[in-house]
């Protein structure tokens, strides 16, 4: 069974982030820092710079430093589970945040208590639909993947192109990585739009690719949002605001600010109430019918 | 003891001797005879500029690293440099350090300064080098890894996002039709191929890649000489750095410039300049940068997956590389 | 021993090694529990591994920059095979990160290119074979054979590679101090062209280099597979940087030529506690100590560890030397 | 010859580029037997050498070895098949021990291990053939040049060959140490083991070599029995022109001591530099050639450092042209008018990947130059009036520096320096590794140099060098000056008596 956590007044809780260099990351951990310090509860916070293996290690000196519960944002989902066994082993609970772990090996309930979070296949899925819903005549898509081999990449694309290759007026005539950056984003638009001028369509698994997506489209002479629509996934205030201007078509939500709702779990489990295994963020679709009414709750 | 310096084992050919001038050149050309045959809509004016474009910020820097390896040194910083040049300026013209009313002043002035910075801290490294004698790839991984985290604690991570024409105008801007960024990129490529070949600054750079001590000894000032080169590479990573923002309206300093250490030594080494000093070639750098970036833009176009891309580029750069130095050794 | 004179800063790290963790003992509860203790030589081990590498590839005045991503590599080949045991998979990935070692010597060697840039472009191979041979995604391990043993069991209550880690050091040094072939790479350090002319075998040396440093990566890879439970195509980014510095904080110079093989070892776990340390600093106090503010003081360590090390060699150049005719 | 050769070289062809180093070079070498190789520099002696040992390919040519056709890829198959070789610039491992350097290649091993002990008796052992005796645990790069000499000789001896090569091994080394080789040469012939001996210095050859193979421009010339020859023929057949002797001199230099000497332009009191350098003293006048005499590791080297700010001196003090100076690096030294042409030609000297033009113009360049640009056709004509005027024998200007043969690269190096007209030059063993044509016209040029006004500071450990050419002698021992000799005094038995146990403190530890 699960280790129990005693009622206390305050507690030493980690976090284990994966990494902070990106926009959606710091959302979170400053939603997480906010969290703590309101609550008055103690935070130990470690950044695994993007290595899962650091991330372990991470946990292990969580664990020896004697934390109450850690908040848990595995980089992936079996390479953790060492850490998640070793925090059970020392009586510490783990709650998984934004990502989960291999069900095969662990269970919540069982070997952690909760996972909260997003389900990416589902974002990618959202956005295909939109597409197929808002544009009848069909169109050629350009994909903008995220880092290779990182698990909303890799769940984004499954979402998006499992739902297209039911829509045969669709069709993804390019697909490649813009590592979630900017400036690479823009640079590998660039290319695509001129290997394939005929693409009217763009999507990019996150919103720092969109935007760089833009700058491709204007370059290229086209305007976005016209000749180009343009889809992306996370909804930043900035983006949203691309939306009303009509640069950015639809955005689907992935909403970082795990503070109070990872807090509050953790006081649930405390009070011995019982938790579900999965707790899905409710997500946000934005397009330009809802954006300047939801743009004040963006992150 | 360098790879070069072994006695050759190939006869005298003429083609070897064709080849050395024009290894790289030939690798270009062929490549973009590839291109026109098998990409689609490669023949057009904006296949050129995007290509150009995005060649300009690597050129730029791969020329300060041809400086440093032509005195036997590599800058491991020049992405940490440009990530603090780029959270500097905006946090200039956008008036979180000093106020300043006026906008071409304040861009002016987060220009300048944020570049001087880079500069700085490029001499910064060519003073360990010179005055400590510590061996340059460590010297420079110093930066390279605290370099990146004084940007990210000056901006607290935060990307700064930021509309100002006046300033975006090194990278979106034109003349005459040509991108700016690009009239930058030829200046500088231009500069320093002449200094290095008709200025006494350019002969001593190369005599002290050759031989340090023989240099000293005929009165090479070595610790000026090297202090200075290392700071025009902090200064061209910290152009480089402002012209990346300008592009993108936001400066991320997470990410502006990651991996540039190494797109720019593999510019150089493809261009044929030996790591090991001594000698330098700056259009070889310019025609390695424009060979690397033909090949990204190959494989992304013809929808190779960046995995096996990886795996192409790999075999392109020891093939190119390879290929230098075989119509070196004849 | 003879010849290692030249190696200064070896006996610098070993104080500055006892002095950081004499510091995080007295400043945090639990710095030196057996759990703490463990878990830091489980998870060093595998940067244990490469720097040894990095530390015979360096004395011989090269460069690998292609460990970490032959490491993942190498974890995913070893995912892969683990399911038909732990030898298999031990040898399977072994076997890959000797394969990339191959490559670069024979690039080195015989395409005369130098080690930086070779191996440049090998890291790029690897990085994108680790890719291709994993379609991007981590690859679990067997737990249903005794593969995982390989990184998370214990022996002698002891982490098992950590004492894998171990013998690999003690044969690192056996073949440095006290076979031809380790005063070779030291001689091709020194002067390769010398060393050529002393009829030594320059070629065959550095090729068994490479090919040594590239099986140490690979055996750095199947520890993370076994350690992780998953060959992951993603990771080892920076771990030749890390390697590097940790050889370099060991007093080995990177011009090649002294270098000392106990000092790397010092070196690794020297970068390690200070890891830790950071980490238990970030659970003392209120206010976290940013990610950012990390690698700055990473940088600055290094930098002060590299300045202590210019002056001791300083200070030994020094030193009259004494030639009676 | 009776016997059947040991080793024949015949029609060896080598082409570097548009160079011909070797056309049709010969040799033959019986057992046993010390075989003089000469030449002038660049006649391709050490090409043939490299070729042989397997260290560069021959074009064309056979080799036989022992009466079988001989073709190695790698020294370190010339080494396994009998022959062992010293090249012609030192090349042993800076960083290693002594004991490696010596022992590397033939190790000493228990139980599969290195034997360190046993390799460091092993070296010590060979090394007291040389009558040295020295710490073998410290790393190479801790002695003085000739020392470093010695332990090449003494590695290449170490190996149970059938043929040593000694490529000029004598160039570093003084009278007193060249004296204790010969012994170990005529030692290793007893032993049945046949020498070739490549050197400049003609008296060695006749003391120790019993035949003699003369190239010139890659081409065997002649070869014949050493007693065969005499000095005037053998010297006239290596240069392919008649030459003539004046007066019984063996160096070039005027017969008189008689240039306008004026002030006194440099002066050193007191010099020490922790080190190597303890007391030393001495001056230099306009227009008078003053030597330093001294064995080696007498400290000459380090004070011609001190004075050109290539180190720095912790006590004395230096006055140049009637002013105290401390010049703190070498530029400083260079624009008050110093010129100072190094020992060690491989290491402080040339810049290999540069051409013989910007060897040349290294130092001049920055006075060339407005603005820090540089004025190539300045540049050009100064390189051209040298080539010729110092008989540079290359390709053109434009060729690499490191492609000429070791002579010409001094010669190259001597022409950086006189470029820059100096007020003082400070030769360190200039004519090291130079032919007889060769070093007898640089003697000459340093000769119309002090004529014409130039000071002139020679360090040599030639004896005739320095008791012909000089105006005033300073002996230094151990890092004291010993003795000065002015003009009626110089002669060799003095310097030498000076050198081995002249003035102050009796000598330390002789060998
Ligand atoms: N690597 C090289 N590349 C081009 N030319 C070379 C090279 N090595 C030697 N040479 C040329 O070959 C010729 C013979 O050189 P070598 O070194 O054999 O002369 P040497 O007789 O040993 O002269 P020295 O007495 O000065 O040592 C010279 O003209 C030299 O310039
Ligand atoms: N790099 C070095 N490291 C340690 N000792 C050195 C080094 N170079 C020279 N020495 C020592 O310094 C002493 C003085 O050397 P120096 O070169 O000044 O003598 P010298 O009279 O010029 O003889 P030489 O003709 O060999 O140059 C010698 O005893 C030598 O062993
Ligand atoms: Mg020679
Ligand atoms: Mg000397």
């Amino acid at each position: 069974g699960l280790p129990t956590l005693e009622v206390k007044d305050t507690y030493k809780v980690g976090f284990a982030q994966t990494e902070s260099n990106n926009p959606w990351r710091l959302a979170q951990t400053n939603s997480m820092q906010a969290e703590a310090e309101k609550r008055g509860w103690q935070l130990v916070y470690t950044d695994a710079a993007g290595s899962a293996a650091k991330q372990v290690a991470d946990v292990n000196s969580m664990i020896a430093q004697g934390v109450d519960l850690i908040f848990l944002a595995p980089r992936e989902e079996i390479p953790l589970i060492p850490a998640i066994k070793a925090a059970k082993g020392a009586g510490i609970p783990v709650i998984l945040l934004d990502r989960n772990v291999d069900q095969s090996l662990a269970k919540a309930g069982e070997d952690y208590v909760t996972f909260i979070g997003s389900d990416f296949i589902e974002e990618g899925r959202r956005v295909a639909e939109w597409l197929v819903n808002n544009k009848p005549g069909g169109g050629k898509i350009i994909e903008l993947e995220g880092t290779a081999g990182s698990s909303p990449a890799n769940d984004r694309k499954e979402g998006f192109d499992t739902f297209i290759a039911d829509h045969a007026s669709f069709e993804i005539v390019a697909s490649q990585t813009g590592d979630f950056a900017r400036d690479k984003g823009r640079q590998v638009a660039e290319t695509l739009l001129q290997a394939h001028p005929d693409a009217d369509v763009i999507y990019a698994h996150n919103d720092e690719m969109a935007i760089g997506a833009i700058s491709a489209v204007e370059a290229a002479g086209k305007v976005p949002g016209k000749d180009v629509l343009i889809l992306s996934i996370d909804g930043g205030r900035e983006i949203l605001q691309l939306v009303i201007d009509g640069k950015v078509a639809a955005v689907c939500e992935c909403n970082p600010r795990f503070g109070p709702k990872a807090f509050d779990t953790a006081a649930a489990y405390a009070n011995g109430e019982d938790i579900p295994g999965k707790i899905i963020n409710p997500d946000n679709f934005y397009d330009a019918s809802n954006a300047a009414d939801l743009i004040d709750t963006a992150y | 003891m360098a790879a070069g310096s072994r006695p050759s084992q190939k006869p005298d050919r003429p083609i070897y001797a064709f080849l050395d001038r024009y290894a790289t050149l030939i690798v270009l050309v062929l490549l973009i005879l590839l291109n026109i045959a098998i990409t689609p809509n490669f023949l057009s004016v904006q296949t050129l500029n995007v290509n150009l474009t995005q060649v300009c910020t690597i050129v730029i820097v791969a020329v300060g690293m041809t400086l440093v390896i032509a005195t036997g040194g590599i800058d491991l910083s020049v992405g940490s440099l440009m990530a603090i040049a780029g959270a500097l300026a905006p946090m200039i013209f956008m008036g979180k350090i000093f106020g300043i009313e006026h906008v071409g002043l304040a861009v002016g002035l987060a220009i300048i300064l944020s570049v001087a910075v880079a500069g700085a801290l490029g001499a910064f490294n060519g003073w360990l080098v010179a005055t400590f004698h510590i061996q340059p790839i460590v010297a420079t991984l110093v930066l390279f890894i605290a370099g990146r985290g004084i940007a990210q604690v000056m901006t607290n991570g935060n990307l700064q996002v930021f509309s100002v024409p006046e300033f975006q105008f090194i990278g979106l801007g034109r003349i005459l039709g040509l991108p700016f960024q690009v009239i930058i990129m030829a200046v500088v490529v231009v500069w320093a191929a002449w200094m290095l070949r008709r200025t006494v600054f350019g002969r001593q750079i190369l005599a002290i890649g050759g031989n340090e001590k023989a240099a000293e000894l005929a009165g090479v000032p070595v610790g000026r000489v090297k202090i200075a080169v290392y700071a025009i590479s902090g200064l061209l990573a910290g152009i480089a750095g402002l012209i990346v923002i300008a592009i993108n309206s936001a400066s991320d300093a997470n990410l502006v410039g990651l991996g540039m250490e190494l797109d720019a030594i593999a510019a150089v080494a493809v261009g044929g300049t030996l790591l090991s000093g001594g000698r330098a070639s700056i259009w070889g750098t310019l025609l390695g940068a424009l060979t690397i970036q033909i090949v990204r833009y190959t494989l992304l176009a013809n929808g190779v997956p960046d995995a096996a891309a990886m795996v192409v580029k790999a075999a392109i750069i020891i093939a190119a590389v390879w290929i230098q130095r075989k119509a070196r050794a004849s | 021993m003879a010849g290692n004179r030249g190696l200064m800063g070896s006996y610098g790290v070993v104080v500055a090694l006892m002095l950081v963790i004499l510091f995080g003992w007295l400043r945090y509860d639990n710095f030196l529990s057996p759990f703490n203790v463990m878990s830091v030589l489980r998870y060093n081990s595998m940067f244990a591994l490469v720097a040894l590498g990095m530390c015979f590839v360096i004395m011989t005045e090269g460069i690998d920059l292609s460990v970490g991503a032959n490491a993942a590599m190498s974890s995913v080949v070893a995912a892969h095979a683990s399911h038909y045991g732990l030898v298999p998979g031990l040898a399977a990935g072994v076997g890959a990160g000797l394969v990339v070692g191959l490559l670069n010597g024979l690039i080195v060697t015989r395409l005369k290119i130098m080690p930086f840039i070779a191996t440049l472009a090998t890291m790029l191979a690897a990085g994108g074979m680790a890719l291709l041979l994993s379609g991007n995604q981590s690859i679990p391990v067997s737990y249903a054979t005794s593969f995982t043993w390989l990184g998370q069991g214990n022996l002698f209550g002891l982490p098992v590679p950590a004492l894998i880690a171990a013998v690999a050091y003690v044969i690192g040094s056996v073949i440095l101090n006290r076979t031809s072939a380790g005063r070779t790479v030291l001689a091709i350090g020194g002067n390769e062209e010398a060393t050529r002319m002393m009829g030594l075998p320059v070629e065959r040396t550095l090729m068994v280099t490479y090919i040594a440093c590239g099986g140490l990566a690979g055996l750095a890879g199947v520890i993370l597979a076994a350690q992780f439970g998953a060959g992951q195509p993603i990771e080892g980014k920076g771990w030749e940087l890390f390697a590097i510095a940790s050889v370099v904080v060991g007093g080995t110079l990177l011009t090649g030529g002294v270098g000392s093989v106990g000092a790397t070892l010092a070196g690794v776990l020297l970068l390690g506690v200070l890891f830790t340390i950071l980490n238990f600093e970030n659970g003392k106090g209120w206010i976290s100590l940013s990610a950012y503010w990390q690698s700055v003081i990473r940088g600055f360590f290094l930098l002060v560890v590299v300045l202590f090390q210019a002056r001791l060699a300083r200070k030994h150049a020094a030193q009259p030397a004494v030639s009676a005719t | 010859m009776t016997q059947p050769p040991l080793l024949r070289i015949d029609n060896l062809h080598k082409r570097f580029g548009g160079t011909v180093a070797l056309d049709g070079a010969e040799i033959e070498v019986a057992p046993g037997e010390v075989h003089a190789l000469v030449g002038q520099n660049g006649a391709g002696k050490s090409t043939l050498i490299k070729i042989l040992t397997g260290f560069i390919p021959g074009d064309d040519g056979e080799i036989t070895f022992e009466g079988a056709p001989f073709s190695v890829g790698s020294p370190q198959a010339a080494q396994a098949a009998g022959i062992s070789t010293i090249y012609q610039e030192i090349n042993l491992v800076p960083t290693l021990s002594v004991t490696e350097n010596i022992c590397l290649g033939r190790e000493i091993r228990r139980r599969g291990l290195l034997d360190w002990r046993g390799m460091r008796a092993e070296a010590e052992r060979l090394l007291a053939k040389f009558n040295m005796s020295i710490d073998v645990s410290r790393p190479l790069s801790d002695f003085s040049t000739a020392t470093q000499q010695m332990i090449a000789i003494a590695r290449a001896i170490g190996f149970s060959a059938r043929l040593v090569i000694m490529d000029e091994p004598t160039s570093s080394l003084d009278e007193r140490e060249a004296a204790v080789l010969f012994d170990v040469i005529r030692g290793l012939r007893d032993e049945g083991v046949s020498v070739i001996f490549v050197s400049h210095k003609l008296d060695e050859l006749y003391e120790v070599c019993d035949r003699v193979t003369i190239m010139r421009d890659g081409r065997t010339i002649r070869a014949c029995a050493m007693a065969e020859i005499g000095k005037l023929d053998l010297v006239s057949t290596m240069l392919g022109r008649e030459i003539s002797r004046s007066g019984g001199r063996t160096t070039a230099f005027a017969g008189d001591h008689d240039h306008d000497v004026g002030d006194t332009i440099l002066s050193a009191e007191g010099l020490k530099d922790g080190a190597h350098v303890r007391d030393v003293h001495f001056s230099v006048r306009k227009g008078e050639i003053v030597g330093f005499a001294g064995l080696l590791g007498a400290g000459r080297t380090e004070t011609a450092k001190l004075v050109f700010g290539a180190a720095r001196p912790e006590g004395g003090e230096i006055r140049f042209d009637g002013a105290g100076f401390a010049p703190q690096t070498p530029a400083d030294a260079i624009n008050a008018g110093i010129g100072f042409c190094t020992e060690d030609r491989k290491v402080e000297g040339i810049v290999p990947d540069m051409s013989i033009a910007e060897n040349m113009m290294l130092a001049l360049m920055p006075k060339l130059a407005r603005a820090g640009i540089l004025d190539e056709k300045r540049q050009a004509r100064i390189v051209e009036k040298f080539i010729a005027s110092l008989g540079i024998k290359c390709a053109g200007p434009g060729q690499k520096i490191r492609e000429l043969s070791g002579g010409n690269q001094q010669k190259v190096l001597l022409g950086r320096w006189l470029a820059m007209s100096p007020r003082l030059l400070i030769l360190d063993e200039p004519t090291r590794g130079i032919d007889v044509g060769a070093k007898a016209e640089i003697q000459k040029l340093v000769n119309t140099l002090a004529d014409d006004g130039l000071a002139v500071l020679m360090i040599s450990s030639e004896l005739e060098e320095v008791s012909e050419g000089a105006d005033r002698v300073f002996v230094l021992r151990e890092g004291l000056t010993v003795a000065e000799l002015t003009n009626g005094e110089i002669n060799e038995e003095r310097i030498l008596a000076a050198m081995a146990h002249g003035g102050g403190e009796p000598s330390v530890a002789e060998a």
